[in-house]
């Protein structure tokens, strides 16, 4: 596990979706979700990142392999394409996205392909 | 009778030569206006040529059918004007012709034709009531639709009609495609229905339809011309002046504004057509009592 | 003219004067100095180090130590200029002139002169 | 004679670029580089383009429409490939979703290098195109008689 | 020829009681059949039979005048009887007022009132013979085109509703017998009763459903035209309580009178204004428009014999006849006015309906609009344009209307969208929608001869206003009368990718509609011998004048263009039939997914496409215009009838 | 489905420079509908860290677009800069600072071309590109590229701009200034562009915070927001003011932009007039190890790159959130119910640029 900056928070799975729902009520922003899965890890970490003004917040929820994480999509709308994103590229499951395009954001002939197929 | 045989046979030979040699200045000048070179006036009739070499593609052969019938429908219309017949009748004559066009273009089934072809439908209904008030105004002025007569006459008919001729060369910027109304097929392939009524049309058919345009536009700018003659042969020399300058005009107003929507196009040029064909018409029947 | 045609000035202006277009092809352009055309190389200079080769992000440069040529595919460089950052001894630059359009995706070589140091020097490496 | 290299439309299509060549591309229409010198119009239709410009690698997804585009051109018809990627994929050769450039679709008949390709390579690389066209319609010509 | 005349009106009536007790449908179907086929022989004997003879206007009576008179009393108070029974049973008791109202200011007139002139009660002249004709032979046939439609609409499609066919066929026949009667009438008592009778008939057959939708409807149709039921009667109270003369003839003389011997008394105008009013609701115009568009409810061929050869006919057949009566007037210009008004308003409302027999009612009341207005300017060129415009119409008319029910029972929708590519899946049906099209606004079509005509005469009306409000109308509904077509023909001649499937239209349905679409062609070839041989002796009829309209330059141009519109793409496409031609898919920006009817859809599956026509609610939809319309028809129906009745008195 | 089209738009489409698919669900040309795909530039480029080292993905960085491809290649290097604990020389933060502020204007000049060619001024976009080539050329004097510059690295940049060089593209942009706002004020004040303008593609404030736009689009809707404040680069020696509108259209969001054209004027001149003489770079060595998310203003908003490195050459992680990807759900929202005929203004009032959203 790498330091921790300053303006990330570690959260767990349970408590994403209060979070979520506090920044939604406080008018922030979603910025972006980012998707990783550092080999040495051997795990995903999700990045959300909020802003407000020149506020800034980072939550990060770390996932096992072949755990799902919770769709932000019914709370956050621009959230289905990140969502998207992570099940199509890195082949992480999100339960229950708005819409879900089922790998067809991209459309690419290969299969997740920022995790190599024995990481699976 | 054989002095109007001979011009409208001059019109169906010369006609795309003048407009051709006229829209190359067109796009030489446009370009001048933009700060370009352009291309060689004679650009036109290369692309006009290369049209008829190109292979023949084609999503439905009705459409080629339908072309022709539209060319042979607009230089039939030519022909009764300048064979100097009846000009409501031309005037009727072109809206059959644009009928065949429309059909073509929807015939194929794409997208784009089918946008362009009910911008195009708009765009007709935009300017045929204007059209038709001129082959009035004409009646009014000076008692006849007949164009042999009506340049027999000793008074310009501009002098009766200013506000039918204002209404007139403002859906001309509509009938030559020109911004702010360029909005069905505009010259310009940047716009959202990418060629409108003429997406779909390859090689010769694209030709067929800009030589038609081109035989269309002779029509459009004799009736400009028609505004000015009188049985005075000098007025021949103003005529062609308003033609020039009327053609100029739509040049500039071409490089000097945005496409606009259709709905606005259709306010506009209903709202043209009442206040100065409709008051001129007013004053006309007043004075008539 | 307020809001009604407001543009007319300057195409009027424009149609009077001259136009901006560049007379190219006709008259070749003038690059200035620093223009990225394409990557020459001093080969007196090169000492088939691979550096370059190594450094290029399309891998458009092939050294052949045992051929002894430098080869760049012309069609494959970006014009970076990440090889001339690189090349150890300078002998890269990165000059006005690009490489002419074809047909052909061709490359381009040089038989580089450069002798490899004696194998005495080997057993230290 | 035919007229084709007289007025030479062209349509440029965006592969996958980085857009540095489709600016420059579309450079190429204003005044300062005017390719409407050469009788060049930009359409944006196939169906009367006879110059097929294309920019950037081919992935999955935007093969089947360059190939789409590239049939529904009559002919004689030239692609030219415009920039690095268009010619060998570039820089971006080895990401997981490029197949590589132009040619791995289309035939290809001028490759024009740069990254991005500078408007008067592009120019250069057109007025070569266009002096493909005599041959081209040559043997349409041809071809079309001894049918 | 009086023996003939009581045959024709007669005869329906009798006929009708046939298909009424039938109930095995075979052999009602036959004499259905061969009712119909009389009434065409009967008409087109009656008509060449009096042509032949000279052409002559005749006045005469029927046998046994006195019966009749008594029959058309009884008759009167029966029909308010059955309309006060059935308003009362549907809760609707307050129309039966009007019904009361009117029968009773009648009959009263004629048992108590003073006595008025003695008069033949018949009339034949060039007005009757082209009416009997367009009666006789497209009633007819949307007679028996109604047997093989009213099957497939009972057995096929519309299993849930009554079978009431035997009323159905009977009604129609009755509607035979009341048109003739109407255009035959000289007396206006007489006139009065063959009015009602087509209102009664109309509404009871619009309510043929029974519907709750088509109940409404009906009882619309029913108050507009008792209304104008209204205006017959008091036009014949006025006549009677000052003229004590009941002729139609008389009060036209009468108000052409006052006119040249420059009597100021309006008094005279009353009751052609009363006429005209009654005119009015009957052919449907602005305001009194929305019964025809209700009655399109009823199945198909009622609408076609509402819209075409009936009902509306009748009120513009009363308007043309006494239009040398509206010349120049306040009355005249107040149909105009009307007229021109609802030929733009209904040809804008056009623009934004999809259904298609809506686009049709649309249609009809723009078109009647024209001739309304021809007839209120009352000059021989509208006159001639406004006979030609009926002619045209009836035909055209009844053939869509046959066709759009045809190609709903095919198809299943009467939606215009839903025809797209029809030429490829019903080419029959199609062909036949694309005459009947171009007749209603093509160069050269007939329409259009008559617009030309219509607009020269409008732009010479002396009134200065009337003349540059009419000017516009037309200019502007030309206009938008030829959007709503075009783009419903794009619609048919476009590429389909549906399977094709059975036609499932019946063999006498085709006879119809190809008959009309036969007439159509020959009336367009035969137009320069109708305007000669038919036209002209009738405006010499009525105006002592035979101006020939279009002059002979003109026919001949008409004629190149016609032979154009029929030779030119025929020609070309026998050129271009064989021309090599590679396919290709259509355009769609690189979406497409290999055939011409789908794409590849933001979510990565193929989609089919969809192309719909402008419809511009916005701008033309119903809700928009509708209510304006018929405030602006009121106000001028107001503001005239005001000024006609006020100058009276 | 009656009077209703259902319609693709793109991915080929002349009005669209660069390709994006829309299935647009009309009536008449209304837009009920419209939902938009992307995929067509889709690359991958995020995962050539497995095979460019740190230093070459500079390279790869600059390429994520032609347009701000000097932002992308500095917001990555100062991402990288931060992980590794680099100071940079001043001279060179303020070298970055001008050429981020002449790539602005650049881009602007670009996007209010493209904006009159969609609205169909051919003219306007023939002017306004032919002022944009002026900045062309400073910029191929300056760094040897028209478009990409490949001049960032990793600790600075590689080429110095001289004062005078500096001193004589300060005197071409006052002589620019005037024609620009000349030409700007057409977009402005014409009644045919803002009958295309004026009240298209509403979004309000608090809409553009929930679908989370970036840029001018949300400084459009009246939202304060500027990554410049943060004081990245030179930035927090710089004087300027946020530009906002508060009228929420596409007016609002060409007003916007065209504010910015005449601040990055002011700001380069007072990077010229405060530029220090100092180094352009330092030397870096090591491997980065550690996590960074540096935030970059860009001429279309807020860029993002995240960086994770792992202490090898290969980064784990360089993920860029640019600003179009951020302005699409705003996009969706703005198209909801326009005309046809604004599809392709609206779309470029996002200032869409694809290649960077899909990378
Ligand atoms: S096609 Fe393009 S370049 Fe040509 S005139 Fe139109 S907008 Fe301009
Ligand atoms: S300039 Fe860049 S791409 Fe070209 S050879 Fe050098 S390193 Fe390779
Ligand atoms: S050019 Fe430079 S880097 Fe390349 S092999 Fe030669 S010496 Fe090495
Ligand atoms: S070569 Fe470059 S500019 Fe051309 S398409 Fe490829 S990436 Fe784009
Ligand atoms: S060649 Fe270079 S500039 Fe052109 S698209 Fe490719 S990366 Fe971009
Ligand atoms: S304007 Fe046309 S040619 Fe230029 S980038 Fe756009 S689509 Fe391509
Ligand atoms: S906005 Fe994007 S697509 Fe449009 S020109 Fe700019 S970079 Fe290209
Ligand atoms: S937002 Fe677009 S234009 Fe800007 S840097 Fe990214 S890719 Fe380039």
């Amino acid at each position: 596990m790498q330091e921790i900056k300053k303006d990330m928070y570690l959260i767990d799975k349970a408590e994403l979706l209060q979070v979520i729902m506090e920044k939604k009520n406080a008018l922030w922003r979603l910025c972006q979700i980012c998707c990783s899965f550092p080999k040495a890890e051997n795990h995903y970490e999700v990045t959300y990142s909020f802003a407000n003004g020149y506020d800034f917040a980072n939550y990060r929820l770390i996932v096992e392999k072949d755990e799902d994480v919770p769709s932000i999509s019914r709370v956050y709308k621009s959230a289905i394409y990140y969502e998207n994103e992570m099940h199509e590229l890195w082949g992480l499951n999100v339960e229950n996205i708005k819409v879900d395009l089922h790998d067809k954001l991209y459309r690419i002939d290969v299969e997740t392909p920022f995790i190599e197929k024995e990481d699976k | 009778m054989t002095e109007r045989i001979i011009i409208a046979v001059l019109y169906v030979l010369l006609a795309p030569f003048v407009i051709g040699l006229l829209d190359g200045f067109d796009r030489k000048i446009s370009a001048r206006m933009q700060g370009r070179r352009g291309p060689s006036v004679l650009q036109p009739f290369f692309d006009l040529k290369k049209l008829f070499e190109k292979e023949f593609l084609t999503a439905n052969k009705a459409q080629l059918f339908m072309i022709r019938s539209y060319l042979v429908f607009i230089v039939l219309s030519g022909v009764l004007f300048f064979g100097g017949f009846d000009i409501l009748l031309v005037v009727f004559s072109l809206s059959t012709a644009a009928m065949f066009l429309i059909l073509a273009s929807t015939s194929t089934h794409s997208p784009y034709s089918a946008q362009g072809t009910h911008r195009e439908l708009v765009q007709i209904m935009s300017c045929e009531p204007m059209e038709l008030l001129v082959a009035v105004g004409f009646y009014l002025a000076i008692g006849t639709f007949n164009v042999n007569e009506i340049i027999k006459t000793s008074i310009s008919p501009i002098a009766y009609l200013p506000g039918f001729f204002v209404g007139f060369v403002f859906i001309l910027t509509i009938k030559f495609r020109k911004s702010p109304f360029d909005i069905a097929t505009s010259h310009h392939a940047h716009q959202e229905v990418i060629k409108g009524v003429t997406s779909e049309m390859v090689g010769k058919e694209y030709g067929m339809v800009t030589l038609a345009e081109w035989y269309e536009n002779a029509i459009l700018l004799g009736i400009v011309g028609l505004f000015f003659l009188n049985s005075n042969p000098v007025s021949i020399v103003a005529a062609i002046i308003a033609i020039l300058v009327v053609w100029f005009l739509e040049i500039l107003i071409d490089n000097t504004s945005a496409r606009v929507k259709w709905q606005l196009m259709l306010k506009l040029a209903w709202g043209v057509t009442i206040v100065a064909a409709g008051m001129n018409l007013l004053l006309l029947e007043i004075i008539r009592g | 003219m307020g809001q009604f045609l407001p543009f007319t000035k300057q195409v009027l202006k424009n149609l009077f004067s001259e136009p901006a277009t560049t007379q190219y092809p006709f008259v070749p352009k003038e690059y200035p100095e620093r223009t990225r055309g394409h990557v020459d190389i001093n080969k007196d200079q090169c000492i088939l180090c691979g550096m370059c080769m190594r450094s290029c992000p399309p891998g458009a440069i092939k050294v052949d130590r045992a051929g002894k040529t430098w080869t760049i595919n012309r069609f494959d460089c970006i014009q970076c200029g990440y090889c001339v950052e690189k090349c150890p001894k300078k002998c890269l630059s990165i000059t006005a002139g690009y490489q002419e359009p074809g047909p052909e995706k061709f490359t381009y070589s040089v038989e580089v002169p450069y002798e490899p140091p004696k194998p005495a020097a080997k057993p230290q490496a | 004679m035919s007229t084709i290299h007289k007025s030479p439309w062209l349509l440029h299509y965006d592969g996958s670029s980085c857009n540095g060549c489709d600016i420059e591309v579309l450079a190429c229409t204003t005044p300062v580089y005017d390719v409407e010198r050469f009788g060049v119009i930009n359409t944006g239709n196939p169906m009367h383009a006879d110059i097929f410009l294309i920019t950037g690698g081919i992935n999955s997804q935007n093969e089947a429409v360059v190939k789409q585009i590239y049939e529904q051109m009559p002919q004689p018809k030239v692609v030219i490939a415009v920039g690095t990627c268009a010619c060998t994929g570039g820089i971006f050769k080895e990401c997981y979703n490029i197949k590589g450039g132009a040619d791995t679709v289309i035939p290809v008949d001028i490759y024009v290098p740069g990254c991005a390709a500078r408007p008067e390579s592009i120019i250069d690389g057109v007025v070569k195109g266009v002096a493909l066209f005599k041959e081209k319609a040559a043997a349409l010509k041809a071809s079309e008689n001894a049918n | 020829m009086e023996m003939l005349v009581t045959a024709l009106i007669c005869l329906p009536f009798l006929w009708a009681i046939l298909p009424a007790v039938i109930h095995n449908s075979k052999c009602r179907a036959f004499f259905v059949y061969l009712g119909c086929g009389i009434v065409i022989a009967l008409s087109v004997f009656t008509a060449v039979k009096w042509y032949l003879a000279g052409g002559q206007a005749t006045d005469f009576d029927l046998p046994y005048r006195e019966a009749f008179d008594h029959v058309i009393l009884v008759g009167d108070i029966f029909l308010m009887c059955l309309i006060t029974y059935l308003s009362f049973k549907y809760k609707k008791g307050v129309i039966s007022l009007l019904a009361i109202v009117q029968t009773v200011l009648v009959a009263a007139l004629e048992l108590f009132g003073p006595k008025v002139q003695e008069a033949p009660a018949l009339h034949f002249d060039w007005l009757t013979f082209v009416m009997i004709l367009i009666i006789g032979v497209v009633g007819s046939l949307i007679g028996i085109y109604a047997v093989g439609y009213m099957h497939g609409y009972h057995i096929h499609h519309h299993k849930e509703l009554t079978d009431r066919r035997s009323f159905f066929l009977a009604m129609i026949f009755v509607f035979f017998g009341a048109m003739f009667g109407l255009v035959f009438s000289q007396s206006l008592i007489w006139l009065y009763f063959f009015w009602e009778i087509t209102s009664v008939t109309s509404f009871l057959l619009i309510g043929y459903t029974r519907t709750e939708e088509a109940i409404n409807n009906s009882f619309k149709a029913l108050w507009m035209n008792l209304l104008g039921g209204c205006g017959i009667a008091a036009a014949i109270a006025v006549g009677v309580l000052l003229y004590q003369n009941v002729n139609l003839y008389d009060m036209i003389k009468i108000a052409i009178l006052s006119k040249y011997m420059g009597v100021p008394n309006t008094l005279c105008l009353l009751p052609i204004a009363c006429l005209a009013f009654a005119a009015l609701t009957k052919s449907a115009q602005f305001p009194f428009s929305g019964w025809l568009l209700g009655a399109m409810v009823a199945p198909t061929p009622s609408s076609a014999l509402l819209h075409s050869a009936t009902m509306v006919k009748a009120g513009v057949y009363l308007l043309i006849r006494i239009s040398v009566a509206m010349a120049d007037n306040y009355v005249g210009n107040m149909v105009a006015l009307v007229g021109g008004f609802t030929f733009l308003a209904a040809s804008c409302l056009a623009i934004s309906v999809s259904d298609g027999k809506k686009v049709l009612a649309y249609s009809t009341i723009s078109n009647l609009g024209l001739i309304v207005a021809c007839t209120g300017c009352g000059y021989e060129e509208t006159i001639w344009a406004a006979v030609f415009l009926v002619i045209f119409h009836a035909v055209s008319k009844s053939m869509l209307f046959q066709c759009v029910g045809a190609i709903e029972n095919t198809t299943g929708s009467r939606d215009v969208e839903d025809m797209q590519g029809l030429i490829s899946l019903f080419p029959k049906l199609a062909v036949v929608l694309m005459i009947g099209i171009a007749g209603m606004f093509l160069a050269p079509f007939g329409m259009l001869i008559s617009k030309w005509a219509a607009l020269k005469a409008f732009i010479d009306t002396s009134s200065v206003y009337v003349s540059t409000l009419m000017v516009l109308f037309i200019c502007f509904g030309s206009a938008t009368t030829m959007f709503y077509w075009t783009k419903w023909m794009s619609k048919i001649l476009g590429a389909s990718g549906k399977e094709k499937s059975r036609d499932l239209t019946k063999k006498n349905e085709y006879i119809s509609m190809f008959f009309h679409a036969f007439m159509m062609v020959a009336l367009i070839l035969g137009f320069p011998w109708l305007s000669s041989h038919v036209l002209k002796p009738m405006s010499n009829e009525m105006f002592g004048t035979d101006v020939q309209v279009i002059s002979y330059q003109n026919i001949i141009i008409m004629i190149v263009l016609l032979v154009g519109v029929f030779v030119i793409p025929a020609i070309n496409y026998v050129l271009t039939k064989n021309t090599k031609a590679k396919q290709v898919i259509t355009y769609m920006g690189g979406a497409n997914c290999g055939d011409n009817f789908n794409f590849v859809s933001s979510t990565g599956d193929p989609k089919e496409m969809h192309i719909s026509n402008f419809y511009m609610e916005d701008i033309m939809g119903e809700k928009k215009l509708f209510t304006p319309a018929i405030m602006v028809s009121t106000v001028i129906i107001i503001v005239y009838m005001i000024i006609v009745i006020g100058g009276a008195f | 489905m009656g009077k209703r089209s259902i319609v693709p738009y793109g991915p080929q489409h002349p009005v669209l420079p660069e390709p994006i698919h829309l299935d647009l669900v009309l009536e008449d040309e209304k837009v009920l509908a419209a939902i938009p795909s992307i995929g067509f530039i889709h690359r991958g480029l995020e995962s050539l860290t497995s095979k460019k080292d740190f230093n070459e993905m500079v390279y790869v960085a600059e390429r994520i677009c032609g347009i701000c491809s000097f932002m992308h290649g500095m917001g990555y290097c100062m991402a990288v800069e931060d992980i590794m604990n680099v100071e940079v020389p001043r001279r060179a933060d303020y070298l970055r600072t001008i050429w981020a502020e002449m790539s602005r204007l650049h881009s602007h000049l670009l996007w209010l071309g493209l904006l009159a060619d969609g609205f169909g001024f051919e003219s306007l976009f023939m002017h306004s590109w032919r002022l944009r080539e002026n900045i062309l050329d400073m910029f191929e004097a300056s760094t040897g590229g028209r478009v990409i510059f490949s001049v960032n690295t990793i600790g600075g940049v590689l080429k110095d701009m001289p004062n005078d060089m500096l001193k004589e593209f300060v005197k071409k942009l006052d002589d620019m200034e005037k024609e620009i706002r000349e030409t700007t004020s057409i977009f402005l004040n014409d009644y045919t562009v803002k009958s295309r303008l004026v009240g298209v593609g509403i979004l309000t404030g608090e809409d553009a915070i929930r679908r989370g736009a970036v840029g001018p689009m949300m400084r459009a809707s009246g939202i304060n927001v500027d990554m410049r404040k943060n004081g990245y680069a030179a930035y927090n020696d710089i004087d300027f003011d946020v530009i906002t509108s508060n009228n929420c259209d596409s007016y609002a969001r060409c007003e916007v932009r065209i504010g910015e054209i005449f601040q990055s004027i002011d700001i380069i001149r007072q990077c010229v007039a405060k530029i220090p003489d100092t180094e352009i770079n330092t030397k870096v060595t090591g491997m980065p190890n550690g996590e960074s998310i540096i935030r970059v203003e860009q001429p279309r908003g807020e860029a993002f790159y995240h960086v994770r490195a792992n202490g090898t050459k290969f980064l784990d992680r360089f993920r860029v959130r640019t600003p179009t990807f951020a302005n699409i759900p705003a996009l969706t929202q703005t198209l909801q119910g326009c005309q046809y005929g604004d599809v392709p203004l609206l779309v470029l009032t996002i200032d869409p640029c694809i290649s960077c959203t899909e990378r």
